[in-house]
């Protein structure tokens, strides 16, 4: 029998990627400059050189799954193509971004000072 | 009050030095007493042979068989399961007698004493599930002892640990990768499987990585990148994908049913162990 | 437990054969708290037929120098620690919070009360008109005798680790003459407080803060045309008043304070040892070690002999020819810290917990 | 010819005794057949001191060969420190020997000299001024040394007096309250610290004393304190220190107005709910320091570890107030590469990881790093865990977290031979492991044998019976009893039964819990106090209605929140757990039982200015109903509550409250409250808060036939102290004295000295 799971631990993978960083992209630009403006990226498999893959991946308490991607591909050294997902990060989340929030919502004892202000803090 | 905390390191215990025999020793020459030690050693007693070793390097620092004491006592640590000790009193043998003609069998003693440095516990489990440091350090030991000391006669049995922590550590990083896999957390799982990969190519983990990497790729929805892994698992694997079923089988200990193909080898069917027991031999 | 057994162990007094002087009590009373455990700058002050002393917890007293009968008692509120000076009928004292207070010598009403930067642990220098004070932050203030009101003030950085204490200034015709916690001995124009010359007398040496500390806590002293300072980092030097430029110098340490005849100065060492130095060429006349480590006060000179105090309240004589030890009396049981004041053929000593003696020493074979 | 400037055909060494030749020429930066110049010969020299092997080294010339004259280092081969009782030990012997100073390694003049320095310097930190050291070093002959350093430590100065001048807006006690060094006054004791040595100057005290001083003056606005000149005095003497502080204050600012400025990621309404500052309100350095920090923690919820907040000021003099800047800047937004346990010797990496609230690969967040760091704690196996993130060298934006873990003795075995003239000989065992080879599985056993009882028991439980963490415990005992009077009034009961229950997170600190259970009861004979065989009244109407055996198949269920911060010394959160057992259709005896019981723990210590912030007040009740609701008149007396003893009602004997049969033993209740509360008293053992506790207890509790007869005048209290101590091998020992025990009727059974061992898991 499978046991009825009421919680699960909401997994967050991958690079956020919002609208503002990807406007700033053009073709033609270096890796570095590229870079600079999107962050790391984490899917970087060894056998393809010439290509980011900038994922986001989201499964939420009830194992819904909503995830995006945005490829680019490189000549060169230089950036070619862009393709993926124009839904992005920002968008899966939700402007809200009440979401992003990984934890149950009540305000975390602190740690640090007691008695310390740990409002939560929602866009 | 508040208790004397001087410090007195006069060495050893200072009741009289046998032998093995029981007869004193007290103003035996430096061979004797280095013979004597030598001889608790061949009957498995280490710490008596420890402390004759010392004796001899103390009354007769210059006489060769004080160099000899050194070293022997760094087995007699070893063999006495002090691994800490071994391990010092080999980086001083190291660094006092760099040249000296059995320093490859000091970096082996080394390279051992780490190897076996996480004892397993009294109820079991596996000590390479656990904080790896140790196993680490002696890769990096026994790879010393390999590069510098290429004709020495340790050489074979350090590769071949080499490749035993090798593999045991690509078995740490692919379960990580596994877990991660049955957490749906599929970018870790990827780029743990992708360091098994890089980092650790002759292991005999790399094909479960790849298949990792692929399956995560798929449920990250990255098709291409998914069949380039496939490609490269079907290329220099072939007989892992033929034979996996098998290959877990034996793995998991069960009665193996065909002797198994070289893994990384060209691709070829089992041969059957005993003739009556083989339902049916997989083909090429 | 505590801190294990004592490094310096004062010395035992052993009998006297033949006592060359014996000590009579003319009179003795107890004029207050006096400094306690506070290291202090207190000392009975001689004027006219009276004599002053003051205590931490701000009471000063006015005695009968004849007959110890106190004449008046004034109270402060201050925390003393300092003084009293007499100049020209007013009393200096120095607080711990800073402040320069001036009481009438006559009636002991308070004249002005100055506030300074820091604790004033050594009585004022003055003459007829200015007073000036030393804080312990290394600065020197010249107030106006008569208000109080500042007139110039000089300053010099000092180490933080210093000996409690601070020496006072002295003033001699138009300059005034300080040592400082810095080792080194300053002379400014009484007037302006213009440096005229700067000395060191003692160079820090030694790895750690402590062996650094080269403070000279000793009043100097002003002979015709010498200066004579000493630090407690172990230098007695003789300074040419006009340049500063050393005649001589010899390695004692001491913090106490200077006494001179015509030959020697003589001085107690941070060791409880006794010293004269020859005034012309500073070579080492004699030293006693007689009563090392008692925590001497400085000495005294009376009738051409040696007088000095230890911590269990005792008097001892010393030759001044060769230190040799020809006295001894007990005006108190109190530790005497401060140098004794030698007031015609008297002597005033002062306890440190305000016990006040006069004694009169006759010598042995006069009857 | 010239001294240095020759080809060299060959190298000959001399004054080598202990080492050998070749040791030399590893080190020797020149081989036959180099060009030997001036400053290659320097280069050698150096290079030959630098092993730390040789005392001195000289080359020579001799034709073309090139002679190196070595002198080795002596070997130490005894080295004894006496006389050093307040510096030393341990952590002194370690350090030595980090630094080549121990019998073994090679003499070195400079390395002696090094130690008397630092030795006279941590002395002069701790306040003794005259201590003497004094080092000789003997030549033992065959190129040893022993060296014998001995020490007199002499009296301690401690501080006479602190005095501030020029402080005119608050007097001189409120300012020492704020420093840690006191002046040793005996009128100045408080309760708490009188043992510690606070009047011992040293100079790093008085500077963290000056920035508090500095902080409490900042806190109040006055931003243009400054401390003008400090003064230390020794006495002659060396026994009292006098401190002198001459401040100045400067005039008292208000906070003009605040905003935000940069890249503020969040829009500025949240950002004013993190800041605790306001427009008019006096300027607070600590207040500002924190509205920043709150902010930068803010951000990094959101993946920007890196974020900067900077405070700036601009003060306008005229009307003395300050105009606030909360400079923002994100930086980049961060990922986490790796995460790695080191120090788990004993505990998988798995058994770790499945705590986790972060990934890898994924955007950094510092409260899923921290909520990591307390479910770590959180394991009985752990004893304190730290975590650092670093940045990955190379990348913008990759960090590394890694956990180091000191774990704690998870196995606790549990032995004990008594022998009692009533039970005779007794043997009773558990073995316990709550980090069974590493997988974090809990298996117990626990066994009994005298002649009076026969018991065995075993649990597993797996909390990660699944991956998304919902735990099983399967579990099952066999007991026979027989005429032993145990804490209930006399009876023998055979029991036989086990049950399979489940843990159903439902949030991150709140999970649910389902289970099944058969058992059966038998009661055999029963026996009065003095041992002959007879029945108590209430036994007996149990007995005629209900029959002796009885079989139950029970449906157990349950809610639990968790909050606490550790399982073991908890400081924080609090613990609720409800349960709900009902003995369902089918049973013999159909009756339910149901339990509340609630644990909190306040921070007092933060409430209360000055009072250490380790005195923790924690609170825990229980209150608990027993029923029959189907068939079977009554519940059964081995399942009726008890009270009494260390784990309810300290001071009384074990289950020795509420009501008593005929035979004026307890029999137990159908209700139960108790609560005890818990004041922690802080002690200045190092492992205070660790693995061991103070404290000051206040219990109070009963048990009653059934609800309605519940009286508060019935409960009984005490007060007292009780001591925990996390054993290495015996698991939580509890300890617990009853100074006061209020004991109204007179049959209450009073155990004023009580202890339990074992795990209560």
């Amino acid at each position: 029998c499978s046991l009825p799971v009421f919680f699960r631990v909401p997994v967050v993978q991958g690079n956020v990627v919002t609208a503002k960083e990807v406007k700033k992209l053009e073709i033609g630009m270096t890796k570095r400059q590229v870079k600079y403006v999107m962050g790391t990226p984490l899917i970087d498999s060894s056998f393809e050189k010439d290509r980011w893959d900038y994922v986001f991946y989201y499964r939420d308490p009830r194992a819904h799954v909503r995830q995006s991607e945005l490829n680019l591909f490189f000549v060169n050294d230089k950036l070619s193509d862009i393709e993926g997902d124009d839904e992005y990060t920002a968008q899966i989340l939700g402007d809200d971004g009440q979401s992003q929030e990984q934890f149950e919502d009540t305000p975390l004892p602190a740690e640090a000072t007691p008695g310390a202000n740990n409002e939560r803090l929602t866009y | 009050c508040g208790g004397d905390k001087g410090i007195n390191e006069t060495g050893y215990s200072d009741e009289p030095l046998k032998d093995r025999q029981g007869n004193d020793l007290d103003s035996a020459d430096a061979e004797r007493m280095y013979k004597s030690a030598r001889e608790f050693m061949v009957d498995e007693q280490p710490e008596k042979a420890l402390r004759l070793y010392a004796e001899v390097q103390a009354r007769f620092p210059f006489s060769p068989y004080a160099a000899q004491s050194e070293m022997e006592s760094v087995t007699a640590h070893y063999k006495a399961e002090e691994f800490d000790a071994a391990v010092s009193g080999a980086d001083r043998f190291i660094k006092q007698r760099p040249r000296n003609p059995h320093i490859d069998y000091i970096y082996y003693l080394r390279a051992l004493s780490n190897y076996n440095r996480n004892e397993t516990g009294i109820l079991g489990g596996d000590p390479d599930k656990r904080d790896t440091s140790y196993l680490r350090q002696s890769f990096t030991d026994f790879s010393l002892l390999v590069q510098n000391y290429p004709q020495s006669v340790y050489r074979k049995d350090a590769q071949l640990h080499m490749i035993d922590i090798r593999n045991r550590l690509a078995t740490f990083d692919v379960n990580v990768a596994e877990y991660y896999l049955r957490r749906h957390a599929y970018v870790a799982a990827s780029r743990r499987a992708e360091t098994v990969v890089s980092r650790y190519q002759g292991s005999d983990s790399v094909p479960r990585a790849l298949e990792i990497m692929e399956e995560s790729y798929a449920k990250l929805s990255l098709p291409d990148l998914a069949e380039d892994t496939r490609a490269i698992l079907q290329a220099s694997y072939p007989n892992y994908i033929l034979h996996r079923e098998e290959f877990y089988r034996q793995r998991a200990g069960d009665k193996p049913r065909y002797d198994l193909p070289d893994v990384g080898g060209a691709p070829a069917g089992g041969k059957p162990l005993d003739p009556d027991s083989a339902e049916g031999s997989n083909a090429g | 437990c505590g801190g294990g057994e004592n490094v310096a162990e004062p010395t035992p007094l052993t009998e006297l054969p033949s006592p060359a002087y014996r000590m009579q009590r003319i009179w003795h009373t107890d004029a207050g708290e006096g400094a306690g455990e506070y290291v202090s700058g207190f000392k009975a002050a001689v004027n006219g037929n009276r004599v002053y002393v003051a205590n931490r917890d701000g009471y000063v007293e006015a005695l009968n120098l004849d007959n110890g009968k106190r004449i008046w008692r004034s109270r402060t509120g201050d925390r003393l620690i300092a003084g009293p000076t007499v100049a020209n009928g007013k009393l200096l004292f120095g607080t711990r919070d800073g402040q320069v207070v001036a009481l009438s010598a006559d009636t002991g009403e308070r004249a002005w009360t100055a506030e300074l930067s820091s604790e004033v642990i050594a009585a004022p220098a003055a003459n007829d008109n200015v007073a000036v004070a030393r804080t312990l932050d290394g600065r020197l203030v010249e107030l106006d005798l008569a208000t109080g009101e500042r007139r110039w003030t000089i300053e010099r950085n000092v180490p933080t680790l210093t000996l409690r204490g601070t020496s006072s200034p002295v003033i001699d015709g138009d300059t005034v003459y300080a040592g400082l916690d810095n080792g080194k001995v300053l002379a400014l124009d009484l007037a302006t407080g213009e440096q005229r010359w700067e000395q060191a007398i003692a160079l820090p040496s030694g790895r750690s803060e402590l062996e650094r500390i080269v403070d000279v806590d000793a009043d100097p002293l002003v002979l015709d045309n010498e200066l004579y300072a000493v630090s407690v980092g172990g230098e007695m030097t003789s300074l040419s008043l006009t340049s500063g430029r050393v005649r001589w110098k010899q390695d004692v340490a001491a913090e106490t304070g200077l006494a001179y005849d015509d030959r020697n100065i003589f001085t107690s060492d941070r060791d409880g040892d006794v010293w004269a130095v020859n005034r012309l060429t500073g070579g080492k006349s004699w030293e006693q070690e007689g009563l090392k480590y008692r925590q001497l006060s400085a000495p005294a000179v009376l009738n051409g002999d040696l007088l000095v105090g230890d911590y269990e309240g005792y008097v001892h004589w010393l030759s001044a020819d060769d230190g040799s030890v020809i006295a001894r009396g007990r005006p108190m049981d109190e530790a005497i810290r401060s140098q004794p004041v030698v007031a015609g053929d008297r002597v005033i000593v002062l306890g440190a917990d305000g016990e006040v003696a006069a004694l009169r020493f006759t010598p042995a074979d006069a009857q | 010819q010239d001294q240095y400037n020759f080809r060299v055909d060959d190298v000959q060494v001399n004054g080598v005794q202990r080492l050998e030749p070749g040791t030399v020429l590893t080190y020797l930066p020149l081989s036959v057949g180099d060009q030997l110049t001036e400053s290659r010969a320097q280069q050698s020299i150096r290079a030959l001191y630098d092993t730390g092997l040789f005392e001195n080294v000289a080359l020579q010339r001799q034709g073309n060969t090139l002679v190196v004259d070595v002198t080795e280092r002596p070997e130490i081969a005894r080295f004894t420190i006496k006389g050093n009782k307040k510096i030393g030990g341990d952590e002194l012997k370690k350090a030595l020997k980090e630094q080549g100073l121990a019998q073994g390694e090679l003499y070195k003049r400079s390395l002696v000299d090094q130690l008397e320095q630092e030795l006279r310097r941590q002395y002069y930190s701790n306040g003794y001024y005259s201590v003497a050291i004094n080092t000789d070093v003997t030549d033992l002959g065959n190129n040893r040394v022993a060296i014998d350093i001995t020490v007199k430590e002499g009296p301690i100065a401690s501080i006479k007096d602190i005095n501030i001048i020029g402080n005119e807006d608050f007097t001189d006690d409120q300012l020492k309250d704020v420093f840690e060094l006191k002046s040793s006054s005996p009128a100045y004791t408080h309760p708490l610290t009188f043992w510690r040595s606070r009047d011992r100057y040293s100079r790093e005290k008085l500077l963290g004393d000056l920035e508090s001083l500095n902080s409490f003056y900042q806190n109040r606005g006055y931003i243009r304190f400054s401390v003008s000149s400090i003064q230390v005095s020794l006495s002659p003497d060396k026994r009292n220190i006098f401190l002198t502080l001459n401040v100045d204050e400067g005039a008292q600012y208000k906070i003009n107005k605040y905003q935000f400025a940069g890249d503020m990621i969040v829009p500025e309404t949240s950002l004013q709910r993190l800041v605790s500052v306001k427009d008019g309100q006096t300027f607070s350095r600590s207040e500002v320091d924190a509205s920043a920090s709150r902010i930068s923690s803010g951000l990094a919820d959101f993946g920007y570890a890196f974020a900067d907040v900077d405070p700036l000021t601009r003060v306008n003099e005229e009307d003395k107030t300050v105009d606030l800047t909360f400079f923002i800047d994100p930086g980049k937004r961060a990922y986490v590469r790796q995460i790695a346990f080191n120090g788990n010797e004993k505990t998988n990496d798995e058994t770790l990881r499945r705590e986790m609230r972060q990934f890898e690969g994924a955007p950094f967040s510092r409260r899923g790093v921290e909520r990591s760091r307390t479910r770590l704690a959180r394991l009985p196996y752990v004893q304190d865990v730290q975590v650092n993130t670093d940045k990955v060298a190379g990348s913008e934006d990759l960090v590394d977290v890694n956990y180091d873990i000191t774990e704690r003795a998870a196995g606790t075995l549990q032995f004990g031979v008594g022998f009692s003239d009533a039970q005779g000989f007794l043997i009773n065992g558990s073995v316990s492991h709550s980090n069974f080879r590493g997988t974090g599985n809990t298996l117990s056993l626990r066994a009994e044998t005298n002649d009076y009882a026969k018991s065995v028991g075993a649990s597993w439980t797996d909390p990660y019976f699944t991956d998304e963490g919902v735990s099983r415990t399967i579990s099952a005992f066999y007991r026979n009893t027989d005429q032993l009077i145990r804490i209930g009034s006399g009876f023998d009961l055979n029991s036989i039964g086990g049950a399979v229950t489940f843990g159903l997170p439902i949030t991150e600190y709140s999970q649910l819990r389902a289970g099944l259970g058969v058992e059966t009861n038998e009661i055999n004979s029963a026996v009065d106090r003095n041992g002959n065989d007879q029945l108590s009244d209430e036994l007996n109407e149990f007995i005629t209605e209900n029959g002796r055996k009885a079989t139950t198949y029970e449906l157990q269920t349950g809610w639990s929140r968790d909050t606490r911060n550790r399982t073991f010394f908890a400081t924080r959160g609090s613990n609720t757990e409800f349960q709900f057992n009902i003995k369902g259709p089918g049973s013999d005896l159909e009756y339910y039982d149901t339990s509340l019981e609630h644990e909190r723990y306040f921070l007092v210590g933060s409430w209360i200015p000055g009072l250490s912030d380790k005195v923790v007040l924690s609170v825990d009740g229980r209150v608990a109903q027993t029923d029959i609701w189907g068939t079977g008149e009554d519940v059964p007396p081995y399942d009726n509550f008890f009270a009494g003893g260390a784990r309810s009602v300290r001071g009384f004997s074990n289950g020795g409250l509420g009501p008593r049969d005929s035979f004026d033993n307890p029999y137990g209740g159908q209700f139960l409250t108790t609560v005890q509360s818990e004041l922690v008293i802080p002690t200045f053992l190092e492992s205070d808060n660790k693995s061991t506790r103070l404290t000051a207890f206040y219990d109070m509790g009963n048990v009653y036939e059934n609800a309605s007869d519940f009286e508060t005048s019935e409960l009984r209290s005490s007060a007292g102290v009780a001591f925990y101590w996390f054993t290495p091998f015996f698991g939580l020992l509890r300890v617990s004295y009853a100074a006061y025990v209020d004991d109204k009727a007179k049959n209450d059974e009073v155990d004023r000295f009580q202890f339990s061992f074992g795990v209560g898991l």
